[in-house]
């Protein structure tokens, strides 16, 4: 059984048609790549899928239980963790201090007005996890606004790992990045996937990144589903390939 | 909010420097000793507290959950007449005219934050006013209970009962000051553990990035809410020592200019730190009795202050101290 | 003289360096096209230019007059039609009255040529610009550019989202600014359709300007354009082993296939 | 009854209309420059004090114009040296700012033309009822109403029919792009802010041939003058002018049974309407939160 | 406005405030207690800013010409007078906060104000908490020498049903009983209209009534439903600003040609703020300048106008008297100790260049009210200098209030 299934969704803003009858299902442990050229719909059918926004029709459904009513903060809970295309941190908090704000929700503490010392030392263990696991126990205690942006998205995935997700979104996270981070995020989302098995979904604009990392490839212009298969199956695809670098007349 | 700020988490603040902490409590303990030397009385030094106490409850949601209030006289004008009504209406004891003052004014924190959590910007600004506007003319109108206008009168403060000893901080304006500034001491203590807390985490995750808070399966307007109201405690127990400190509640203390002055205190002092509000509340309390002695145009001096502080000290005054100690 | 010199641009957001040194030029009467992964810098080039967001450092010349570090109006007084990257047209104002904001350089472009040109704004005149599709709403940014009667016309990807019989309609637009004594500077995603009609290539990538020539050039260095698409994918050999502590780490993690 | 219902929707439209002309102002200063401006009321005063030192030279005519002229170009210069430079700051500086004004200038009104008020003679010929049926419109009022029928016809007409209008309006929605077409907008700000102050000038001069002039003048009408806008959707201008209406009209009629609640009433009616419609009557998804 | 220190009448200057306190709190109790030299402090708190400030300025002014002229005289007790003038910005915390001020941190000898009841009846509780002689100049309200009546406090200025009870036949005799009454909403209008309805219904008259926010300044709707009631006689019992604007309205919709107006209080401030056609109806003064046949009040008023260039209105008169009080009473008890102040007010008579009136006014001892002349009469537009006002009977204040009907119960600290 596929753990995330998208069943027809279309999104439309007024007149303008974003998502237009588009359907996804991702099995567990499945690494999933959605690319497609700029305003194609990719980022709004992200934000369907995590419900920062209602679709206008079709279903979602995580681990068969239809979730699109469910408000984006209660699909958190179930498991769903996303980063976003512009990178979304606390950039006046520490590296540390913006782990722990999840890593304090996931442990069901986001409530409590106070904390004791057991609770401290666990949720310190936990955050210094998710520094070993992203590579970042150096940078721990600096503002994260001045980091890198690799760096940067690493602790947005942090953050997100933090949340012990089934199923982890990045929408393209090596945008605006240099070759060496995007190397690195690269090689972190890889390993995630690689030694836990995490299902993730990525949005993605560089090909190497795609065709390294995916398992499968799901291609969207204009808000409508242009192909979906192996990476070497897209390679192929020369409707992908027009997509892409437009055609010359 | 774009401006760059002074976190005030946990990490940091343990690290903190305990030096500026231990001067503000020595200078507060010592004001009865020092105070009379520079031209201030008790009185004043109580009215400072309970500003910088309302200001400070203000900047919960002002400054560390990025939540804009104008409305904050609503639970100051209520708990000055929760604790009015007990002391009048009821029984001559100051303990239960505080509590009083925390369930009246705490209660309509919760009820109108529940009924604006959903809005946001200029539109839970405008809601804000509008039910402290409301509650200024309940208590206006409302003649019989309230006094209307001419406000509650009548009632004292009543000394304070510790088994056999007696703290006459009815007659005794120093031992007054001294309960005020206890209560104020629990009061920013409960502050300083919620700031550490994953609660107040919470709180300025959502001053910092409430897009990326709900991604975290925080629900923002549920605490946005619960910040609103512990916001309203703390201001309703300034406004119960308000009462006390008049002997006297009356609707002015619930009006819209009054939100504007808490508003004013906490972002003059600098919204982005713990302590910027009390300073806030301190300058703005002591300035006003000043010039106000001196010329009837004690107007005019105050807007000149805002309006040096907003060009010449961007982050108020304490965060441009701040600012400089972090650099 | 070239139309807009651009000098050792370094260009921040908050903290983060988005430009390294880049510099290019648009000569006079040419289309410049700007290539260019996503988020290699190529709108913060552009903003930089125009001075939506200022360099740190580096020069910008508006034909050779200095305009570095000056409000956006100064760009456009002197002759720079922007078109950005969106659209962002103004939804709540008539398709007129978009037309009417732009500052009134003296030109042959009016109002009534634009509504000649562009027969299908013309019969949208009076509807609000987000009812307009689309292609529509990246007509009117471009004529809403073109009114400015600029010397360069600076366009951010008017590709984007756009149908393909569309987006042969706006590359034809560009095209007539050039034979109309328009310098052009071009940002585009769309990098073969660019290429066919642009006269000078720069490559962007990771805010470093790694590339630069004729178009003609660029259109036959095959490999270099899949690489601009990504679309060969070189094997990365991955450092995938893991320290004892993250391999503790990472065990705590959930995982969904057991 | 009927009557006196119907006496006070037309006096509540009468009303409504100092709303309108003092909220446009607060209005198009939030929209452009998103600053919300706690002095306007202040400004309000200032134009009835500087038509009233200008009359005895120009008469009540030249007066009318010269002085909410006079406190614009006061407004303009205050823009362009304080107002201006928290633009780019969080919203509660501006409030900061404009309380600081606010102060400033209440104080200044007091100070140079005394706290007893002062009556601003109006021409006789405006100054008694028309009917004994409609005995409160009187002609003044029926001046008054005309004045600010002109003053909006005139507003909107420069917003939509001139060019620097239309510019004001796409800046509401996006000034960075405007900005980008070539428009200084510093300048736009500095003229829109002038042009805000202006018509809290000209409120202050008709409010001053109606109660007379004195420094808090401008107080009681501030906060339904934002309310005005709120009830109206932030964001549009005919949302404002809608607004406006409908609490003078709200606010009237409540007084026939609950006198002391007419002003209570538009702070509900506010909620209520926020209840129903999260953007106002007018207001619309995206424009400005 | 004059707001510049007068010398000898010490509003302080700046500096001087901040140095002289801190140099006398350093020099200690020695200073303070010289005899001779040291001045008598007398604390004044008036609401100098917000909508009752005209009112609240000329008591200001008043006081401040006693001051200098009895400071000329030996002032009290061969000691200078200072007067430290407080603004209470119309607010009641701020008053509160003043008069603490005043009382803890510049020891003043006597507390004075408010011209709002509200704010005056708040200050009372400070005063007799810290045993503080206090005197109301100009706060209305019934309770203050009535039922809350306290050993401390005497009041200048009318009751409010004093006020009522003068004026309630004359207004009856020339317009009739059918009233209509647009009344502030606070203590000071309670009472008075109540005293008012208990003065008409005597008389089997009618009415209907319409509470006002204190500062209201738009009066349109109400008088709507004032002139739908046909009423012979409208009582406007605003105050301040609020009063003014609303008989600028009332004029403007020609009702002061179907209905009569009058009503307790309309003050000299105030009728100087209204156009000539507002300048009418059947009102009381709390004193008036122009008594010709009593030579105190003529040579009162001409070295007034000589001093200020003003013509002195009630509210001067109340400023005027209040120091005068604290003097009489200081030298008659030769302290200044509260409690003894106040026996030895208690009963006290104005002398004639103090009471500026015929008759024998006085400290009633039971209530601590003065008892003046109420002086009833018609408003008209100005025939002369300030002669607005033409008095056609002067009431003498206890023959309209006895003191039985005041709930006053006078109550000494043992």
């Amino acid at each position: 059984m596929s753990l995330l299934e998208v069943r027809s969704v279309t999104k439309a803003f007024g007149s303008l048609v974003a998502v237009n009858d588009v359907s996804l299902s991702v099995a567990p442990g499945e690494l999933r790549a959605i690319i497609g050229p700029n305003g194609a719909g990719k980022t709004t059918f992200f934000n369907l899928i995590t419900g920062f926004f209602p679709p206008t029709s079709g279903h979602i459904l995580l681990d068969g239980k239809d979730i699109t009513e469910v408000a984006a903060v209660d699909r958190v809970g179930m498991g769903m963790a996303r980063t976003f295309q512009i990178t979304e941190i606390f950039p006046e908090l520490t590296v540390r201090e913006n782990i722990r704000v999840a890593v304090e929700s996931q442990a069901g503490l986001r409530l409590r007005p106070w904390i004791n010392r057991r609770q401290t030392a666990e949720v310190d263990d936990k955050i210094d996890e998710m520094l070993v696991a992203t590579r970042l126990t150096e940078q721990a205690d600096r503002l994260v606004g001045e980091l890198s942006h690799g760096d940067q998205r690493s602790a947005e995935i942090a953050m997100a790992l933090a949340l012990k997700p089934r199923i982890l979104l990045l929408d393209e996270p090596t945008a605006g990045m240099g070759e060496q981070e995007t190397f690195q995020v690269a090689g972190l989302i890889r390993r995630l996937h690689k030694h836990t098995g995490y299902t993730i979904v990525l949005i993605e604009h560089d090909m190497r990144v795609v065709f390294n990392l995916a398992d499968r490839i799901m291609v969207l212009t204009e808000g409508t589903l242009l192909a979906e298969g192996t990476p070497d199956e897209i390679a192929a695809n020369p409707a992908v390939q027009a997509a892409y670098l437009g055609t010359a007349e | 909010m774009s401006e760059t700020t002074i976190p005030a988490m946990a990490d940091r603040t343990q690290q903190r420097n305990w030096l500026p902490l231990a001067a503000i409590w020595l200078v507060l303990i010592t004001v009865p000793i020092w105070l009379p030397y520079v031209g201030g009385y008790n009185a004043l030094a109580s009215r400072v507290l309970v500003f910088g106490l309302a200001a400070m409850g203000l900047n919960l949601l002002l400054g560390f959950t990025g939540t804009m209030s104008f409305g904050h006289a609503a639970y100051f004008g209520l708990g000055a007449y929760g604790a009015g009504f007990v002391l009048r209406y009821w029984i001559h004891s100051t303990p239960l005219a505080m509590l009083a003052a925390i369930l009246l004014g705490t209660a309509a924190g919760a009820l109108f934050g529940a009924l604006m959590a959903k809005r946001t910007g200029i539109y839970f600004a405008m809601l804000t006013i509008a039910f402290a506007q409301i509650c200024y003319y309940v208590a206006y109108s409302w003649n019989s209970v309230t006094g209307g206008y001419d406000g509650l009168r009548g009632f004292q403060r009543a000394p304070l009962h510790f088994g056999p000893y007696i703290v006459n901080i009815r007659d005794n304006g120093v031992l007054f000051y001294y309960f005020v500034l206890a209560v104020f001491a629990i009061c920013t203590g409960l502050m300083a553990m919620l700031l550490r807390s994953p609660l107040g985490r919470s709180f300025i995750a959502i001053r910092e990035n409430p897009r990326r808070t709900r991604f975290l399966g925080i629900p923002v307007e549920r605490h946005v809410w619960i910040s609103f109201t512990i916001s309203a405690f703390f201001t309703s127990v300034a406004g119960g020592l308000y009462a006390l400190l008049n002997n006297f509640a009356d609707p002015t203390a619930l009006f819209y200019v009054i939100s504007g002055n808490i508003v004013i205190m906490a972002v003059m002092g600098g919204m982005r730190s713990f302590w910027g509000p009390l300073i806030g509340a301190a300058v703005f309390v002591t300035l006003q009795d000043y010039i106000s002695s001196m010329t009837v145009n004690w107007m005019s001096f105050i807007g000149m202050i805002f309006v040096a502080v907003v060009l010449f000290f961007p982050r108020g005054l304490l965060g441009f101290i701040g600012r400089r100690r972090r650099a | 003289m070239s139309a807009l010199e651009a000098e050792g641009l370094n260009t921040f957001y908050g903290k983060s360096h988005i430009l390294f040194d880049v510099s290019l030029k648009v000569e006079e009467g040419m289309i410049t096209t700007l290539l260019g992964r996503n988020g290699a810098g190529k709108t913060t080039t552009l903003r930089s230019l125009v001075g939506l967001t200022m360099p740190r450092t580096g020069s910008v010349k508006i034909f050779g007059e200095d305009s570095s570090r000056q409000p956006p109006y100064r760009a456009a007084k002197r002759g720079v039609g922007y078109v950005p990257e969106g659209r962002k047209i103004f939804a709540h104002l008539t398709v007129e009255d978009n037309l009417r904001v732009p500052l009134e350089r003296p030109g042959p472009w009016t109002i009534e040529r634009v509504f000649q040109t562009f027969p299908r704004l013309a019969e949208r005149r009076t509807n609000k610009g987000r009812q307009l599709s689309g292609g529509e709403q990246e007509m009117l940014s471009i004529a809403r550019a073109l009114l400015l009667n600029p010397k360069v016309l600076i366009l951010d990807e008017p590709s984007q989202g756009l149908a393909p019989l569309i987006v042969k309609d706006v590359f034809r637009m560009v095209e007539q600014a050039k034979a109309d004594g328009m310098s052009v500077l071009l940002v585009e995603q769309n990098v073969r359709a660019s290429l066919e009609i642009a006269d000078y290539a720069y490559v962007l990538d990771h805010g470093v300007m790694s590339w630069s020539g004729t178009a003609a050039d660029l259109v036959k260095d095959e490999e270099r354009i899949q690489a601009l698409a990504g679309a060969s994918a070189e094997e990365w050999s991955f450092d995938d082993d893991l320290s004892t502590k993250e391999a503790e780490a990472f065990s705590h993690q959930p995982s969904t296939v057991a | 009854m009927l009557t006196l219902v119907l006496f006070n929707v037309t006096n509540g439209l009468i009303l409504g209309m100092f709303y309108v002309l003092m909220a446009l102002g607060v209005s198009l200063i939030l929209n452009l420059s998103n600053v919300i401006n706690f002095a306007h009321g202040n400004f309000l005063a200032l134009g009835g004090y500087l038509t009233f030192v200008l009359e005895p030279y120009l008469g009540y005519w030249g007066a009318l114009l010269a002085g909410p002229i006079c406190v614009g170009i006061i407004g303009l210069i205050i823009e362009r040296t304080a107002i201006r430079r928290v633009y780019d700051r969080d919203p509660v500086y501006s409030l900061l700012l404009t309380f600081g004004l606010a102060f400033i200038i209440q104080d200044l009104c007091r100070t140079i033309w005394g706290p007893n008020g002062l009556p601003l003679s109006i021409p006789n010929a405006l100054n008694s009822p028309l009917s004994q049926q409609f005995f409160f419109i009187t002609g003044y009022r029926i001046f008054l109403i005309a004045v600010v029928i002109v003053a909006v016809a005139a507003l909107f007409g420069f917003l939509t029919y001139t060019r620097v209008g239309t510019r004001i309006r796409a800046g509401t929605f996006d000034i960075e792009t405007v900005s980008a077409l070539g428009i200084n907008i510093g300048l736009l700000r500095s003229l829109n802010f002038a042009v805000g102050i202006f018509l809290a000038g000209l409120a202050g001069v008709l409010a001053g041939g109606q109660i007379g002039l004195n420094p808090n003048m401008g107080d009681d009408l501030l906060l339904p003058a934002f309310i005005a806008i709120i009830v109206g959707g932030v964001g549009s201008l005919t949302g404002t002018l809608v607004g406006g209406l409908v609490i003078g009209v709200a606010s009237a009629v409540t007084s026939i049974w609950w006198p002391a609640g007419s002003e209570v009433i538009m702070y509900i009616l506010m909620i209520v309407v926020l209840l129903v419609r999260p953007r106002g009557i007018m207001g619309e998804e995206g424009v400005m939160t | 406005m004059e707001s510049t220190p007068t010398p000898g009448v010490g509003r302080r200057t700046l500096i001087k405030s901040g140095v002289a306190l801190g140099a006398m709190s350093l020099a200690g109790p020695a200073i303070i207690q010289a005899r001779g030299e040291t001045p008598v402090k007398l604390g004044w708190i008036d609401p100098l800013t917000g909508s009752l400030s005209a009112l609240a300025q000329s008591e200001v002014e008043g006081a401040k010409y006693a001051v200098s002229v009895l400071n000329k005289k030996n002032g009290i007790l061969g000691r200078p007078i200072e007067l430290l003038v407080e603004d209470s910005a119309n607010d009641v915390g701020t008053g509160v906060a003043k008069a603490r001020k005043l009382i803890d941190r510049d020891h003043v000898n006597m507390i004075f104000g408010d011209v709002n009841s509200g704010i005056a009846y708040a200050i009372e509780g400070v005063t007799n908490e810290k045993k503080i002689f206090h005197i109301v100049p100009g706060g209305h309200t019934d309770e203050i020498t009535g039922k809350d009546c306290k050993w401390n406090v005497f009041r200048i200025c009318n009751t409010t049903s004093m006020d009522a009870n003068a004026v309630t036949g004359e207004l009856i005799k020339h317009y009739g009983k059918r009233w209509y009454f647009i009344t502030p909403d606070y203590a000071y209008g309670h009472t008075l209209q109540a005293a008012f309805i208990r003065a008409l219904k005597k008389h089997g008259g009618e009415y209907q009534a319409a509470m006002m926010p204190i500062a209201a300044s738009d009066f349109s709707a109400t008088l709507i439903k004032a002139r739908a009631y046909k009423p012979n006689v409208l009582l406007n019992n605003m105050g301040g600003l609020a009063q003014i604007d609303c008989m600028k309205q009332f004029v403007q919709f020609g009702m002061n040609k179907q209905m009569g107006l009058g009503g307790a209080l309309y003050e000299l401030e105030s009728i100087k703020a209204v156009p000539p056609v507002a300048q009418t109806g059947w009102w009381d003064m709390e004193w008036w300048w122009n008594q010709p046949n009593v030579p105190e009040a003529v040579a009162f008023v001409k070295a007034f106008r000589a001093a200020t260039g003003k013509t002195p209105s009630a509210r001067h008169w109340f400023g005027w008297v209040a120091i005068h009080t604290a003097k009489m009473a200081a030298e008659k008890a030769k302290s200044l100790e509260a409690i003894k102040l106040a026996r030895a007010t208690e009963g006290m008579e104005l002398p004639p260049d103090v009471a500026l009136q015929p008759g024998k006014v006085f400290y009633r001892a039971g209530d601590h009210q003065l008892m003046p002349n109420i002086f009833v009469g018609q408003v008209h537009p100005p025939k002369g200098d300030d002669n607005v006002f033409t008095v056609a009977d002067a009431v003498p204040g206890a023959s309209i209030w006895p003191l039985a009907d005041t709930g006053c119960h006078m109550a000494y600290p043992a």
